[in-house]
């Protein structure tokens, strides 16, 4: 890892990372919807085009199924092409090219072909777009074989994640959550990469685990410091990868807090949570817990517009403080 | 404006173009408050946006009022629209109050959708509009199932579908046409070609210079009428519910217009240049229709007056009406995920 | 219900309660590939199109998103739309219009309108189709709100849910597990319905408590019947519904036994045993669970073609009695 | 068939139609030999699964060898090809070994894809064949998406997607071709149009009589052609070729032609009659090759015998091989799902 660290944005760590990528390999390419003169709808691709040129950074015609299609056919031919969704809820118009495509075509041929496509996911709500243009489906993916599913907490993560998807072999999503691209932090200049499956513990603590990803870290590590004053002590983990998910960490971490919370964004039910929940209730550590495993995760309904529904439909801090104080001192 | 051509006096009747022969003045004078209405609400719901009164994104369709306005003319409210993401007008052209959309785009309980959908979902069930819609080409499908309702229950109703020159290039696109076409199904496609999805140019996403030229891939007629003269517009729906209330099946067609407007808030518009936006400005539909209206001697500059006067009232208390409005309550976040257990 | 009992297959018994529900209102029809003359991939929609013309039984271009997107369509503007899709695979193409339409358009238009359409999606493998036509992907659809998901193991249950469904006012996903099609069981005549919501305790027991739905009900009932002989003394729950899960009756049972196993066909991770072993190990019955949450859930891989490899990766009657043996036997 | 129009003897080599003046004996008689082979490898495929020997479903490709063969003809391994789960023709005509087939079809390791794929996802990735697709339609988007690959290392290779005419009514078909059609990709569309998409006709699924009408709606060539006719098709396929290799584009070429077996197995021929099967019966594009290769004194007699003959020996052979074949250790289950960790 390069020693020379600067301030980036969370959009400006990505955008590097896809500029070291094309740099370092012909290969690389990038398709999307409005990624070249317009720079990508969040700014994420912002002046690539001037650099690279339009053969590789390519503006899509509105055709998820058959830009995501393109993508993959051109990754199995030898090309490494990195696709944006505009928005990650429009995958559910490229489901089929995704899963039973890029993600089984491996499999399907005996092991014979590698599919080295990434799908750029910009994810989750808090913007006011409503429900069709605010969901974490990253638990859809994470259910399929084939697939492998990232997403970073903070900018130096978001470029090494990145880095890493665009070097797997096989298909990666990169989950991006649209309210971390404005978020600054050092991230290392030139080439790394973060490791796909490995989730890192930001905060160490004693009382009880947070199992989070992305936005959910800042607000779990918020949490854990109004808990703090409390005399609570929180661990918090970053997954990092939604699949596949480091199961060793979080049971190490159980067994060291005897409590575990999984907070997500995602619909709670059937969401991340509730894989991270079965897990431990399956393994080892299950001996070890001291209280129910808590889940906190987004409402039964679609995300709404109105600003104060859009809050209720998603884990606050506040609510993370509540729901671990309850935890913890619910039972000992 | 094609419409130029036909600067007629209202008493030589019979040689009048069909949109001016065949709706009284009355009608005309409401389509006209309409395009004022479309354009007014989103000028005011710009200026709100700024001020911080609504939240998220909104696709503002000044420039193109004709085409929304010129469509729902011909329609009552058991006809169905299916509409866009740039969908005020169509809203507003199905015979919405203004003061409910307002409510809408400020999340208030009074709005259309309860503050649940904002401009991206606004709707109006009451009206036929079965609401915008965040997914580009979303709105295809729904549209041909409704105009399949309609056929099995044997109305004579049609269903329209709003949709943009980048949606043409979704699946969904030639999937709906190829089914309303086996089926014969009353469905009116009305593709407004804006020139631009975002930033991109039809001639950069698309393979055939007009989208109505794909019709016949569907074997059904497409036509191109100019979007930004009502007349026009009008006159090509006239015909299209004809053909469906017949049944001979959909029609597309397509408006060629343009938004001088950014595609939404967050446009920098660097994919266009200054001059084209100005130049389109300069076909503004609804000065156009006025100046007819007054030519054809069918209002006076005094009706035109109060027809904006009207309007500009209405958008006021439409406003203050909304400002007043009442937020959500947050424990009602789970209302409407279901019709069963829906307190209502 | 109707006294009237006798044997029928199962796709017979979805077969009548298409056409009970076509006899009882005019707004219901069929529409899917295949659906017509051919009588549907695997013969369920059968000899409709004679008795109730093409009208009614519609054959759709091959078309999934267009073809499910205007049953939603047909659906908000008054009919009552049943659409198959002939591998619940090829709704991976349909996505957008069940997930980002259907599932939400009520929410998101203010409780204005309802969606009454139902996909009939048969799933699961077994029958040598390989990984794009042997999916079993109830997660994806448990996971989004506005959706129902139902699932029946037996011929009743098949006509009663699916008469649920064609009743409800909202969206519903009637998964049909192929390889039950012919299973013969007790069906009522007429008209009767299945409640959405509901589990049912299929087999009491003491010992530990299964939750499987559809094929795993019967391999569950299996493994319990081989276990008796050796004392122990199993519980089995049909899910019947996979959302909203009857977590009631589940959390009612694991209070009685002690023990937990969710036996499911879909992939392990995140599927729908994640969630059951979550909400499990959130509500009270935990501090009665004597045994970590056991989970038997397809391999993470894709189906294979392969009759070896294809039986290995999904949970089958003898890894059930394996794992209950452990369950049940690992501690005490 | 067209080409019978073409019976001049070969030494008239100037006269001769194209398909015939540009290739040599050798060639030909390869052609031959593969149409055969792909006919000879489904009979023994049906046999072997009437007896148990396979498992799943398949589809039967009898009746169309020669657009299968025509096509493939003139692709080298670098070209690609994807196929449809009607493929066995697809997969032979690029270069496939019937042996490597046959214990795919049994489940054994030796099969191209390690008996993890079966009939419906052959595939041959060393010879460009990216394989067959149990979803309608889901070669079309990758097809294009070989085709950009090829673009972008600037090689004058190209790529070939088979589908169905059912498949055209899938929203990837109008998504592909027209992102194909902008970006002037090097990629052959063939549309094996045999009248139905499993048992309904492409008038009830297809709003327009042929396929090929709808090339005009990329803005590219539809070319239809006698799919029985390997002449025919091949010919087409050579123009196709020099245009996308010239930087000019795709192609949509239809070939017209009939399955003689059912969809599947499954299949109980509900929608269509007898008579209709016995008339194509009377197309069938192999005899009609064979006496046009001896009208023209390309082949003799004993040429044409001597083809069979080979052809009967490897398909024995092949199944004798896949017979013997090693059945997967469940114990494998995972392998092949990531590159990483992969044992091989
Ligand atoms: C399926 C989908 N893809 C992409 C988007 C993002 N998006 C919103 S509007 C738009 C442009 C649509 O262009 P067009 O159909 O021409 O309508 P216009 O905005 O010009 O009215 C895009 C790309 C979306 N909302 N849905
Ligand atoms: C997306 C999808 N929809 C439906 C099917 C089921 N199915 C398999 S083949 C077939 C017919 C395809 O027709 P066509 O494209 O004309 O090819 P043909 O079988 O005639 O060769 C259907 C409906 C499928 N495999 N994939
Ligand atoms: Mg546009
Ligand atoms: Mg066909």
């Amino acid at each position: 890892m390069s020693e020379n660290v600067r301030e980036l944005s969370f959009s400006g760590a990505v955008q590097e990372a896809l500029a070291v990528a094309m740099e370092n390999d012909p290969r690389v390419f990038l398709m999307g919807e409005d990624i070249g003169v317009y720079g990508g709808a969040f700014q994420v691709t912002g002046d690539l085009v001037h650099r690279f040129g339009e053969d590789r950074v390519m503006d899509t015609p509105i055709s998820e199924l058959g830009g995501a299609g393109v993508a993959v056919g051109a990754a199995v031919a030898g090309a490494r092409p990195v696709y944006e969704f505009q928005f990650s809820d429009f995958a559910s118009l490229a489901m089929e090219q995704i899963v039973n495509q890029a993600a089984k075509m491996r499999f399907m041929l005996g092991g014979k072909v590698s599919v080295p496509v990434v799908f750029r996911m910009p994810c989750g709500s808090g913007t006011g777009a409503a429900a069709q243009h605010s969901q974490s489906l990253e638990a859809w993916f994470g259910h399929v074989p084939g697939l492998k599913v990232v997403e970073a907490a903070t900018p130096e993560d978001a470029k090494g994640l990145l880095l890493a998807a665009i070097e797997d072999p096989d298909p990666v999503l990169v989950f991006e959550h649209k309210l971390l691209y404005k978020i600054k932090g050092h991230v290392p200049e030139g080439h790394y990469t973060t490791p796909i499956g490995k989730a890192l513990v930001r905060r160490q603590g004693k009382d009880a685990t947070v199992v989070a990803a992305a936005i959910m870290v800042h607000k779990a590590l918020e949490a854990a410091e109004v808990l703090a004053g409390e005399g609570i002590d929180i661990e918090v983990i970053d997954l990092r990868t939604i699949r596949p998910i480091d199961t060793a960490t979080i049971i190490e971490s159980v067994k060291k807090t005897t409590r575990l919370a999984c907070v997500y964004e995602g619909v709670k039910t059937l969401g991340i949570g509730a894989e991270i929940s079965a897990l431990i209730a399956e393994s080892e550590a299950f001996d070890y817990l001291d209280a129910p495993i808590m889940r906190l995760g987004g409402a039964e309904s679609p995300i709404p517009y109105s600003p104060i529904l859009e809050k209720a439909a998603v884990p606050q801090t506040d609510d993370i403080v509540a729901g671990l104080r309850n935890l913890v001192k619910g039972r000992i | 404006m094609a419409a130029k051509s036909a600067t007629k006096s209202v008493e030589q009747g019979r040689n009048l173009r069909p949109f001016y022969a065949n709706h009284t003045p009355e009608q005309l004078k409401e389509a006209l408050r309409r395009m004022w209405l479309v354009r007014r609400f989103e000028e005011m719901a710009e200026e709100s946006y700024i001020r911080g009164l609504t939240h998220g994104t909104m696709h503002l369709s000044i420039g193109q009022e004709a085409s929304a306005v010129g469509i729902c003319l011909e329609l009552t409210d058991k006809d169905y629209i299916t509409s866009t993401h740039r969908g005020h007008g169509h809203c507003i052209g199905k015979g919405a109050e203004v003061k409910y959309m307002f409510a809408e785009f400020f999340g208030k309980e009074e709005g259309y959708c309860r503050g649940r959908g904002g401009s991206m979902h606004i709707a109006d069930p009451a009206t036929g509009n079965l609401g915008a819609n965040g997914i580009v080409g979303g709105g295809l499908p729904l549209a041909t199932g409704a105009a399949l309702a309609i056929k099995k229950r044997g109305s004579k109703d049609v269903a329209v579908c709003f949709f943009g020159d980048g949606a043409n290039n979704e699946g969904a696109f030639h999937e709906s046409l190829n089914i309303a076409a086996v089926w014969k199904l009353p469905v009116i496609y009305v593709c407004e070609n804006n020139q631009y999805g975002m930033s991109v140019s039809t001639e950069r996403s698309t393979a055939v210079k007009d989208v109505a030229t794909r019709a016949a891939a569907y074997n059904m007629p497409g036509v191109i009428v100019d979007g930004n003269s009502i007349a026009d517009v009008n006159e090509a729906m006239t015909a299209a519910m004809e053909r469906a209330r017949n049944g001979e099946g959909p029609t597309l067609i397509e408006c060629k217009t343009y938004r001088t407007r950014g595609h939404s808030r967050s446009d920098r518009n660097r994919y266009r240049s200054k001059e084209e936006i100005e130049s389109w400005k300069g076909k503004d539909p609804i000065p156009a229709f006025e100046d007819e209206l007054m030519a054809l001697g069918i209002l006076t500059q005094a009706d035109v007056e109060g027809v904006r006067a009207g309007v500009e009232k209405d958008i006021q208390d439409g406003f203050d009406f909304a400002t007043k409005g009442t937020n959500p309550e947050p424990s009602s976040l789970l209302r409407g995920v279901y019709t069963t257990g829906d307190a209502a």
